[in-house]
C-alpha cells in the first residue's frame, strides 16, 4: 500500500507537468480577500486563518492535497513508508532554492520539524509527536524515525500545515522572535514584498520558481477590508477576485452567485473540516448532568440554524466526527442528533431526568457565550436563546471580545455553555481527540477540553485508535469513541460548516488543491 | 516683551501644562486596559490555534506582561521620556513605526475632512443666514440635521452601493489600487480617488455642526451694534456681510474645528472600518480587541498630543484673528 | 410655563419635532399592545421583506419581525440616551459648578480632569470602555455619560463664572448663605436653560452613539434596541437591506425629532436669540 | 430763518404686534437747522433713539417700521427714498454716533480700516489719500499720535478715545447732520465733559446740525440750542433751551427738572462719635492669577484699593465717589466683605471682620447690609419676591412664618403692594425692583448699610423716588450708610461725609458742603469741574 501511495505521487507529478503545458494568460495582478488581518506572517509558529491564506504561496510544504485526497509532491518527490510504519523516506526535489537565492536542502526539512514545527507550531507537538529524529543521509533525502506509527502525520504535509522554512535563517536565533516571521524568505512561487498595515499583503513572481514556467501570476495582493458589506462591494466591483473562509457573508453570496462574472464554490476545506458545536461545562453550573446535554442536542433544529444562519451551506451533524471521515470509514451517525430538533423529546428528556418547569415554564437559567469571530455566531446564539427557552431553559447572551473569551473559556472556566466552532482536521487525531482526552485538559491552551470531560475508557479508546494500522479495528474503535459521546455529550456539534469560496471567474486555475484558499495559488491565472 | 518672544513663552506654558494630561491619560488608559480579561498573549494564542501555557508564560516574559502592573506602568512611562513607544505585540513592530505609518493616513483623511466640513459648513450657514426664514434656510436646515442623523455606516455603504457600484466613479475602499501600485504623481491622484468617499461622508456628519454653528453665529453677529453702524456709515450689505459679520462670525467656528481634530480621530472608526481606510481609528479599535496595550496606549498618547497641540495651534491662529484675545 | 409654550410654539419644526417624538413614546409605551410577542421571537419566514407573509417592515436573517424590533427597541434606545445624558448631565454639573464657583485650586484642578476627558479620542474611548465593561445595556450608558460630560462640565463652569459675580449671588453672600445653597439653589436653577438645550441634544447623540457601538459589534445581546437590529443586519444590507435600514430611519427621525426639539427649546428658553433674528 | 436742513413731520413708528404699546412714536414733527444742537430728551422708553434711527433708516427691520410721516432731508422724503440713495446719504450727508463705541466699533478691525471705509464707499480717492485724510481727521478730534491709532483694535483703546474714533469716522466726509444717540452716557464725567467739547468745537467748525439724543438734563444745558421733550412716544414739549430749563410749561418736563439733583450740597449734621465702620490700610489687587503651572504670580496685578482709611460714623452717609475703575466698588466688597482683602484691616462695630472664618463671618452678616446697582441683576430671576426677602431671616434662624411677616411688612415700607410676595421679580420695573432690593437688605435689620450706586441705573424720576427713600428709611431706621456713587449730584444731596477715590486711593475725605465748595485735591478739582450742567441751575 505504502508503495502504492508514492506511486500515486509520480502519477500525479506527470499529471502535473501536463497541466503545466497548456498555454495559460500569463501575468498581471490577482487581489484577494485576507480576512482579517493576519497578526504576523510565521505559518509556522501560527495557525490563524489569515496568515493560511497569506503564507503557503510562499513558504512550501512536502506534499499538497488535491481535492480527492491525493498526495501532490511539491518539495518532496516522493515518499517510502517501511513496513513497520515506523520509518518514512522522503525523496526531495533538486534545484529548489530559497527566495534569497540560498539552496534548499534536507537540512531545512531536518531543522524545521524538529526545531520548528515541534517546538513552536500550536499542532505540529501533535502531528509529529511520533518523530523521534530526522535523518539526511545526503541533501535531498530526509528519514522520519518514529517511535510508533503515525498514518495521520501524513496529512499534515501542506504549505497551511507545515510550511518549511529556511534553516540557514533560524538556526542558533529564537525561532519566535525571529525577524523571518514577517520578512519571510521561502521557497514558494511567490515572494513576499510588502505588508502595509491595514492595507494589503503584496507578494511578487518568484521568476526562479523551481517549476518552470510557474507561476502564471505576477502578483498576487491581500487586501483586508474589515466591513462585511464592503467586502461584497469590491467582489461585486471586481476589485478583489477571490474571498475564501466566507469574507463575503453567505446572504451575499447566495446573490452574488447569480451573477456571470462570480461563483460560489464549497470546495477546498475537506482539509478543514469545521464543525460547530456547543461546549458545556461538565464540572459546575447549569449543564452538569449529561441528559441535559442530549436534552439540548435534541432540541436543537440544526435543519434551521443552516438554513437561516448560513444560508443553506452546511450539513447537519450526526455525532461527534465529521461525516467527511466516511471517506476513512471512521464517522458513524449517533441518535440524539435530530436534523430538525425534536422540542418534545428533548422535553421528556429533561422532565424524565427530574427538572421541572416553574410557573413561567422555566426549568433553568444559564448563560450562554457566543465565539466572538463574526455576525453569523449571534445569530446562533440568539436562535439557540430561543431554542432553549422552548424547553424550559432560559439562556442569558454573553458576547465578549476575544481575549476575554478566551480567558473565560480556556482558563478560567468560567462558563457554562460556549458556542464555538473546531476544525477537525483531515484526521480525528489532530482535530477530534484535543476536545475529549483528559490529557487534553490543559487550563490556559485555548481551544481544547475545555469541558474538562474525562472518561478513562474513552482515552483508551482514543490512545490505541490514534495509530491503529488496521482500518477495521480503526473503524470498530472510532464508533465506539463517538457512541460513548453521543451518550455523555460534553460538547454537543451543531453542524459541519461549508465555508465558501467566492471568486471572480476570470480567476482560474486555483479550485484544484484540497488547501483550497491555504494553497500555494501556482497555477492560477487570469482569463 | 515682544510678540514673538511672547508666543514663545506661551507655547512652552501650553505644552507644559499639556503633559500631565497626557500622562494622566497614558495612566488611565493603562489601568482601564489592564481591568479587561486577558491579555495580548491570549489573543495571539487563541488567533495561533493552540500554544501550551508555558509558551504562553514566554511570551508573557518577552513582552513584560508578567511583571506588576506599576513596573509595567513606570517602564511603559521611562520608555516615553525617552520617546520610545515600545512594542506592539501583537505587529511585532516598534508601536512608532507603526503609528506614524497609520497617521498619514488619518491626517489625510482628517484634513479633508475638516477643511470640506468646515468650508461647506461656512457656506452654508452663510446662506441659510442670509437667506433667513426664507425656503433655502429651510432646506439648508433640514439637509444639515439629516446628514448628521442619519448614521454613518448606512451613508457610507449607500455612498459605495451609488457611486462605486452603480456610477462606478469610486473604488469601494482601500487608499490605493492595490492592482497597481501607482508612483509618483500618479499615486497622488490615486490617493486622492480613493479619499474622495470616505471624506464625503465623514463630513456630512460634521457639516451639520458647522452649518448650524455658522448659522447661529452669523446671526448673532448681525444683532450686533457695530453692524448698525456699518450701515449708518452707508456700507453696502455685501460689505457687511462678507467683511464685518463673517469675520467675527467664523471665530466660533474656528474654534470648533479645533475640539473636533480630538472627535475626529475616534470619529472616523467607522467611516475607516467601512471604506477599509488604514487609519488611527481601525488600529485603535483592532489593538483594543486584541489587547495590544502599548500600540494602543501610544495610539491613545499620540492622539492626544495631537489634540493638545492642535488646540494650542488654534488658540494661536485664534488670536491673529480676533486681536482682542493675547497669548496670556 | 404658559409663556414658554407660546414662545416654543413659535418654532413649527419644533413643534413637529415634538409631535415626532411624542408618537414614538407613544410607540414605545404601547409595543406590547401592537406586538405583545417578545421580539425575539422568531416568528415568520425568515428575510421576508417589507409587506412579505404578514410582515409590515420584514423580517430578519432569523424571522424575527423587524417592526416588532422596532416598537420594542424604541423604549432601549430612548432609556439609553435618555439615562445616558443625565448621568453625564449630572457629572457635567458636579464638576463644573464647582470649578466655575470656587475658581482658583478647585478650578485648575476640575478643569484638568476635564480637558483630559475632551482629550481622549472619544468614541474610541466608548468602545474601550464598553469593550472592557463587556457590552451590556448598563455598560453602554456608562460609557456614552463617561465621554459625553465634558462639554456639559464647561458649559455649566461658564455659567456659574458669569452668575456667581451677579449681584442676586453677592445678596445671597450678604445674608450668609451656605455655598452649596447658594450653587445649587440659587445659581443652578438659573442655567438650566442651557443644560436643557444642551441635554435634548446629546440625547440624540447619545443614541447615534449606541447605533455606532451595535455597528462595531459591540451592543446587548438580551435587550432589543435600535442599536441591536443594525448590528444584526448590517452585514446583510446589501441583500436585505430592510433589516437595518429601518432602525436606521428610525434613529434618523428620533434624532432629527429631537433636534428640532433642542432647536425650538433653545429659542423658547433664550428668547434674547431669537429676538435678534 | 433759514430752510432746515431736516424737517420731520407727522412721523409714527409701528411696534410688532402684540408689544405693550402700538406705536413706538406717533405724531413726531421737528426741524434741524445748519449748525443747530437739537436735544431730544426723554427717559428710557421715551421713543427717542427710535425716532434718530428712523432718520437714517436703520430701524430693527422687519419688526419696527416707519408708520407714516414724513422725514424731509433737503427735500428728499427719507422713509420713500429707494436703498441705494439711502445708503449713499448714511455717512456722508448724515451720520450718527452711538452710545457705547465699543460694541458700536467691529472688534477685530482696525480704527484706520474703519474709517477708511467711508472714504472707499462714498467717493473715490487714491488709497494714500484717504490714508493722510483719516490720519488728519483723528488730528482734528484730538487724538494723540494718530498712526498709532490708525493702527490700533479698538479694545486697545479707552471709552474715551473710542468714541473720538466714532466721531472722526462720523465726520469724515462732513456731513450735514450728526445724530448722537447718548454718545456720552457709557463715559466718566471727565471724559464726558471733553467729548461735549469736541462735539460743540466740531459743530462750529463745520456747521454741521447735531440731532443729540439724551436722558441728561446736565448735558442738555451744556449743548441743546434747542429742546425737544419725549415721554411715551409723544412729544410733550419743545423750544429754546433757555425757555425749556428755566420755564418748563408741560408738566412732565416740569417733574424731570425738579427730579434732577441739585449740585448744591446737603447741610452738615452733627456728628456721632461712635464709629460703625472703619477700614484701616486696606489693600486689594486683583490679576494675580495662579495655574496648576502657572509661573508664580502675574505681573500685571492691578491695585484696586490702596491703603484706604475711612470712617463711617453712627447714623451718617458717608460717600464714596470716583469715575470707573477707580476701586470705590471693590472698597464697598471689601467691607462687606463679599471679597476678601488683601491687608490692612476692616473694623465693623469694633470688630475686625477680615480675620474672621466664613462661619463666623456669618454672625455679623446682620449688621451689615447691601444695595446693588442693577436691579434686573440683583433679583435671582427664579426666585419669588417673598422669598428673597425673607431668606436672609431664616438663615439666621427665624421661625418661616416670622420671617414671611417681616417681609410683607417690609413690602410696604418700600412701598410696595403686599401681593407683590408672591410674584417673580421680571413682573416689576427697575424702580420697584430697587424697592425689592432694599427691603431685602432691610429685612436682617442691619445697621449698617452698603448702597452700591442704587440708582445710576435708573430714570432720573425714579431716582429721585429712590433717594427719598433711602433717606426716609435711614431716618426711620437710624441707619448708618457707605454710599458709592459716580455722580456728585446724588453725592452732594445724599452724603454728609465723601471720599474722593482715584485709582484705588482716597485723595481727600471731607465734609460734603466743604469738599464741593473748597477741593483741595486737583482731581476733586477736575471732577466738579466735568459736571453737566453745572453752570446751570435748574428753577
Amino acid at each position: 500500500m505504502k508503495k502504492m501511495l508514492s506511486t500515486l505521487c509520480v502519477v500525479a507529478t506527470m499529471a502535473f507537468g501536463a497541466v503545466a503545458a497548456y498555454a495559460q494568460n500569463s501575468g498581471g495582478t490577482l487581489s484577494f480577500l485576507v480576512q482579517p488581518e493576519p497578526p504576523t506572517l510565521a505559518s509556522y509558529v501560527s495557525t490563524s486563518g489569515p496568515i493560511g491564506l497569506v503564507m503557503p504561496k510562499v513558504y512550501e510544504g512536502l506534499f499538497d492535497y488535491a481535492n480527492d485526497g491525493s498526495m501532490v509532491p511539491i518539495l518532496a518527490e516522493s515518499y517510502d513508508m517501511s513496513a513497520d510504519g515506523k520509518t518514512v523516506t522522503f525523496k526531495l526535489r533538486k534545484g529548489v532554492k530559497w527566495h534569497d537565492g540560498k539552496p534548499f536542502t534536507s537540512a531545512d526539512v531536518q531543522f524545521t520539524i524538529m526545531e520548528v514545527l515541534k517546538k513552536v507550531h500550536p499542532r505540529g507537538p501533535n502531528s509529529f509527536r511520533e518523530v523521534e529524529e530526522i535523518l539526511t543521509p545526503d541533501a535531498h533525502t530526509a528519514v522520519f524515525k518514529l517511535k510508533k506509527p503515525a498514518p495521520y502525520m501524513m496529512r499534515s504535509f501542506s504549505a497551511y500545515e507545515s510550511p518549511i522554512v529556511p534553516k540557514h535563517l533560524l538556526e542558533g536565533q529564537d525561532v519566535k522572535a525571529a525577524p523571518l516571521a514577517n520578512k519571510p524568505v521561502g521557497t514558494g512561487p511567490f515572494k513576499f514584498v510588502e505588508w502595509k498595515k491595514g492595507q494589503y499583503i503584496r507578494l511578487d513572481k518568484n521568476e526562479n520558481y523551481w517549476q518552470e514556467g510557474l507561476p502564471y501570476l505576477d502578483r498576487i495582493v491581500g487586501r483586508f477590508i474589515p466591513d462585511a458589506s464592503t467586502r461584497t462591494a469590491a467582489m461585486e466591483n471586481g476589485e478583489v477576485l477571490y474571498a475564501a473562509y466566507n469574507a463575503i457573508p453567505n446572504i451575499d453570496a447566495v446573490r452574488l452567485k447569480d451573477r456571470d462574472d462570480i461563483d460560489v464554490t464549497t470546495k477546498g476545506y475537506s482539509m478543514i473540516n469545521p464543525m460547530a458545536l456547543i461546549e458545556f461545562n461538565t464540572k459546575e453550573g447549569a449543564f452538569v448532568d449529561p441528559a441535559i446535554r442530549r436534552a439540548i442536542s435534541t432540541a436543537i433544529d440544526r435543519r434551521f440554524m443552516i438554513d437561516t444562519i448560513f444560508f443553506g451551506y452546511g450539513k447537519p451533524a450526526t455525532s461527534a466526527l465529521s461525516s467527511n471521515f466516511s471517506a476513512t470509514n471512521l464517522h458513524a451517525a449517533m441518535p440524539n442528533y435530530p436534523e430538525k430538533g425534536d422540542k418534545d423529546a428533548a422535553n421528556a428528556i429533561l422532565d424524565k431526568a427530574g427538572f421541572k418547569k416553574d410557573a413561567n415554564g422555566v426549568r433553568m437559567k444559564a448563560v450562554l457565550d457566543i465565539i466572538p469571530y463574526g455576525e453569523d455566531w449571534r445569530r446562533a446564539g440568539e436562535y439557540l436563546k430561543q431554542a432553549m427557552g422552548d424547553i424550559g431553559i432560559e439562556l442569558e447572551l454573553r458576547y465578549e471580545d476575544v481575549p476575554t473569551w478566551l480567558k473565560r473559556v480556556y482558563h478560567n472556566y468560567d462558563f457554562e455553555m460556549n458556542v464555538n466552532y473546531f476544525y477537525q482536521l483531515p484526521d480525528p487525531v489532530l482535530g477530534v481527540h484535543r476536545h475529549y482526552g483528559t490529557d487534553q485538559i490543559r487550563k490556559g491552551t485555548h481551544f481544547v477540553n475545555s469541558s474538562r470531560y474525562s472518561n478513562p475508557k474513552l482515552d483508551a479508546l482514543l490512545d490505541s485508535g490514534a495509530g491503529e494500522p488496521d482500518a477495521a479495528k480503526r473503524t470498530a474503535k472510532y464508533k465506539e469513541i463517538q457512541q460513548i459521546l453521543a451518550e455523555d455529550m460534553p460538547v454537543v456539534n451543531l453542524f459541519e460548516l461549508e465555508f465558501l469560496v467566492v471568486y471572480n471567474t476570470k480567476l482560474k486555475g486555483v479550485y484544484d488543491s484540497a488547501m483550497g484558499a491555504y494553497g500555494s495559488f501556482r497555477e492560477g491565472y487570469l482569463d | 516683551m515682544p510678540r514673538s518672544s511672547k508666543i514663545f513663552r506661551y507655547v512652552s506654558k501650553r505644552l507644559l501644562q499639556g503633559i500631565p494630561i497626557i500622562i494622566a491619560i497614558i495612566v488611565i488608559n493603562f489601568f482601564l486596559l489592564n481591568l479587561a480579561e486577558g491579555d495580548a498573549v491570549d489573543v495571539l494564542a487563541g488567533e495561533a490555534g493552540s500554544a501550551t501555557p508555558e509558551y504562553m508564560e514566554q511570551l508573557r516574559k518577552k513582552f513584560g506582561l508578567d511583571q506588576p502592573l506599576p513596573v509595567q506602568l513606570a517602564v511603559y512611562l521611562k520608555n516615553v521620556l525617552v520617546l520610545d513607544l515600545g512594542y506592539s505585540f501583537r505587529h511585532e513592530m516598534a508601536v512608532q513605526d507603526l503609528i506614524f505609518d497609520r497617521f498619514a493616513a488619518t491626517a489625510l483623511l482628517m484634513t479633508s475632512t475638516i477643511i470640506l466640513a468646515v468650508g461647506f459648513g461656512i457656506l452654508l450657514g452663510l446662506m441659510a443666514a442670509m437667506r433667513l426664514n426664507t425656503w433655502k434656510d429651510a432646506v439648508i436646515t433640514v439637509f444639515a440635521l439629516i446628514t448628521y442623523a442619519t448614521p454613518l455606516f448606512w451613508v457610507g455603504l449607500m455612498m459605495i452601493v451609488v457611486f462605486s457600484l452603480y456610477l462606478g466613479w469610486f473604488p469601494t475602499s482601500g487608499m490605493e489600487n492595490v492592482a497597481a501600485f501607482y508612483e509618483g504623481w500618479d499615486r497622488v491622484v490615486d490617493i486622492a480617488h480613493h479619499l474622495v468617499l470616505p471624506t464625503i461622508t465623514l463630513s456630512l456628519f460634521y457639516l451639520a455642526l458647522y452649518t448650524r454653528m455658522m448659522r447661529a453665529s452669523m446671526l448673532e453677529q448681525y444683532g450686533q451694534d457695530y453692524v448698525v453702524t456699518a450701515r449708518a456709515k452707508g456700507l453696502t450689505e455685501r460689505r457687511i456681510t462678507f467683511v464685518h459679520v463673517l469675520r467675527n462670525a467664523l471665530l466660533p467656528v474656528v474654534t470648533m474645528a479645533g475640539v473636533q481634530v480630538g472627535a475626529l480621530i475616534g470619529g472616523s472608526v467607522i467611516v475607516e472600518s467601512v471604506f477599509a481606510w488604514p487609519g488611527l481609528g481601525m488600529l485603535a479599535f483592532e489593538s483594543l480587541f486584541a489587547r495590544d496595550l502599548n500600540l494602543l496606549l501610544g495610539i491613545f498618547l499620540l492622539s492626544s498630543i495631537l489634540v493638545v497641540v492642535v488646540n494650542l495651534v488654534v488658540d494661536i491662529i485664534y488670536c491673529f484673528l480676533d486681536p482682542r484675545i493675547d497669548v496670556e | 410655563m404658559a409663556e414658554f409654550w407660546t414662545r416654543y410654539r413659535r418654532n413649527r419644526a419644533a413643534v413637529l419635532g415634538l409631535g415626532i417624538l411624542f408618537t414614538i413614546l407613544f410607540m414605545a409605551a404601547t409595543a406590547h399592545l401592537f406586538y405583545p410577542e417578545d421580539p425575539f421571537r422568531l416568528v415568520g419566514r425568515p428575510l421576508s421583506g417589507p409587506f412579505e407573509n404578514g410582515f409590515l417592515l420584514g423580517s430578519d436573517s432569523l424571522g424575527r419581525d423587524v417592526a416588532s424590533g422596532i416598537v420594542h427597541g424604541a423604549k432601549t434606545s430612548l432609556l439609553i440616551g435618555l439615562i445616558a445624558t443625565l448621568v453625564s448631565i449630572f457629572i457635567g454639573i458636579f464638576f463644573g459648578a464647582f470649578a466655575g464657583y470656587f475658581g482658583g485650586r478647585v478650578d485648575d484642578l476640575l478643569m484638568r480632569i476635564t480637558e483630559i476627558f475632551q482629550t481622549i479620542p472619544s468614541f474610541i474611548f466608548a468602545i474601550l470602555l464598553v469593550a472592557i465593561m463587556k457590552p451590556s445595556i448598563f455598560s453602554i450608558v456608562i460609557a456614552i455619560a463617561v465621554v459625553s460630560w465634558p462639554g456639559v462640565a464647561r458649559l455649566v463652569r461658564g455659567e456659574f463664572l458669569s452668575l456667581k459675580n451677579r449681584e442676586f449671588v453677592q445678596a445671597c453672600h450678604t445674608i450668609g448663605m451656605s455655598d452649596l445653597r447658594v450653587m445649587l439653589r440659587e445659581i443652578l436653577p438659573n442655567c438650566l436653560s442651557p443644560i436643557i438645550v444642551i441635554g435634548s441634544l446629546m440625547v440624540a447623540t447619545a443614541i447615534l452613539i449606541e447605533s455606532g457601538l451595535a455597528f462595531l459589534g459591540l451592543g446587548d445581546p438580551n435587550i432589543m434596541s435600535w442599536g441591536f437590529q443594525i448590528g444584526a443586519g448590517r452585514t446583510m444590507l446589501r441583500s436585505a437591506w430592510w433589516v437595518c435600514t429601518f432602525p436606521g430611519i428610525a434613529i434618523l427621525i428620533t434624532v432629527l425629532a429631537i433636534n428640532l426639539i433642542g432647536e425650538g427649546l433653545n429659542d423658547a428658553l433664550n428668547p434674547r436669540l431669537k429676538e435678534r433674528q | 430763518m433759514s430752510t432746515p436742513l431736516l424737517s420731520i413731520s407727522d412721523l409714527s413708528i409701528l411696534l410688532p404686534d402684540g408689544a405693550d404699546r402700538r406705536h413706538a412714536v406717533a405724531e413726531v414733527a421737528m426741524k434741524l437747522h445748519a449748525g443747530e444742537t437739537v436735544c431730544i430728551v426723554g427717559e428710557s422708553g421715551s421713543g427717542k433713539s427710535l425716532t434718530a434711527r428712523a432718520i437714517m433708516g436703520l430701524l430693527p427691520a422687519p419688526h419696527v417700521r416707519v408708520g407714516s410721516g414724513v422725514i424731509d432731508f433737503g427735500g428728499e422724503d427719507l422713509t420713500k427714498v429707494d436703498y441705494e440713495r439711502l445708503r449713499n446719504i448714511r455717512g456722508s450727508e448724515i451720520s450718527m454716533i452711538f452710545q457705547e463705541p465699543m460694541t458700536a466699533l467691529n472688534p477685530v478691525m482696525t480704527i484706520g480700516d474703519q474709517i477708511d471705509e467711508i472714504f472707499r464707499f462714498h467717493v473715490s480717492m487714491p488709497p494714500e489719500e484717504r490714508q493722510k485724510r483719516a490720519l488728519g481727521l483723528l488730528e482734528d478730534v484730538n487724538l494723540p499720535d494718530p498712526p498709532r491709532i490708525m493702527a490700533a483694535y479698538p479694545h486697545e483703546l479707552s471709552g474715551g478715545q473710542r468714541q473720538r474714533s466714532m466721531i472722526a469716522m462720523a465726520l469724515a466726509l462732513g456731513p450735514k447732520i450728526l445724530i448722537a444717540d447718548e454718545p456720552t452716557t457709557a463715559l466718566d464725567v471727565t471724559t464726558q465733559a471733553q467729548i461735549l467739547q469736541l462735539i460743540k468745537d466740531m459743530q462750529r467748525r463745520l456747521g454741521t446740525g447735531v440731532l443729540f439724543i439724551t436722558h441728561d438734563f446736565g448735558v442738555v444745558a451744556d449743548i441743546a440750542d434747542r429742546v425737544i421733550v419725549m415721554q411715551e412716544g409723544l412729544i410733550v414739549e419743545s423750544g429754546k433751551s433757555t425757555q425749556v430749563l428755566n420755564k418748563p410749561k408741560h408738566k412732565y418736563t416740569k417733574s424731570l427738572i425738579a427730579a434732577i439733583p441739585r449740585l448744591k450740597p446737603r447741610k452738615a449734621r452733627k456728628r456721632s462719635k461712635e464709629v460703625v465702620v472703619e477700614t484701616s490700610a486696606l489693600h486689594k489687587s486683583f490679576g494675580g492669577g495662579r495655574s496648576f503651572f502657572g509661573f508664580g504670580k502675574n505681573a500685571h496685578a492691578i491695585d484696586a484699593v490702596s491703603d484706604v482709611n475711612i470712617e463711617l460714623r453712627k447714623g451718617e452717609t458717608l460717600g464714596v465717589v470716583g469715575e470707573s475703575g477707580s476701586g470705590k466698588s471693590t472698597l464697598a466688597r471689601c467691607i462687606i466683605r463679599l471679597i476678601d482683602s488683601d491687608t490692612g484691616m476692616v473694623k465693623l462695630n469694633g470688630v475686625d471682620i477680615t480675620s474672621l472664618k466664613r462661619n463666623e463671618m456669618r454672625q455679623h452678616r446682620k449688621f451689615i447690609q447691601m444695595v446693588f446697582q442693577d436691579p434686573f441683576a440683583s433679583l435671582n430671576p427664579r426666585s419669588k419676591v417673598g422669598d428673597i426677602i425673607s431668606q436672609g431671616p431664616m438663615l439666621q434662624g427665624i421661625e418661616k412664618t416670622k420671617a414671611h411677616q417681616r417681609a410683607r411688612e417690609l413690602l410696604d415700607v418700600v412701598g410696595l403692594d403686599s401681593k407683590a410676595f408672591d410674584r417673580f421679580p421680571h413682573e416689576f420695573s427697575g424702580g420697584q425692583r430697587q424697592r425689592i432690593g432694599i427691603a431685602r437688605a432691610l429685612a436682617l435689620d442691619p445697621d449698617i448699610l452698603v448702597a452700591d450706586e442704587p440708582v445710576s441705573a435708573l430714570d432720573v424720576s425714579i431716582q429721585a423716588q429712590i433717594l427719598g427713600l433711602l433717606d426716609q428709611i435711614r431716618k426711620e431706621m437710624d441707619l448708618s450708610m457707605l454710599f458709592i456713587t459716580h455722580d456728585l449730584r446724588v453725592a452732594a444731596q445724599v452724603c454728609d461725609f465723601v471720599a474722593v477715590m482715584q485709582k484705588g486711593h482716597v485723595v481727600e475725605v471731607g465734609a460734603t458742603n466743604k469738599l464741593f465748595t473748597q477741593p483741595q485735591h486737583e482731581y476733586t478739582k477736575s471732577l466738579l469741574e466735568a459736571v453737566p450742567g453745572k453752570d446751570w441751575h435748574f428753577a
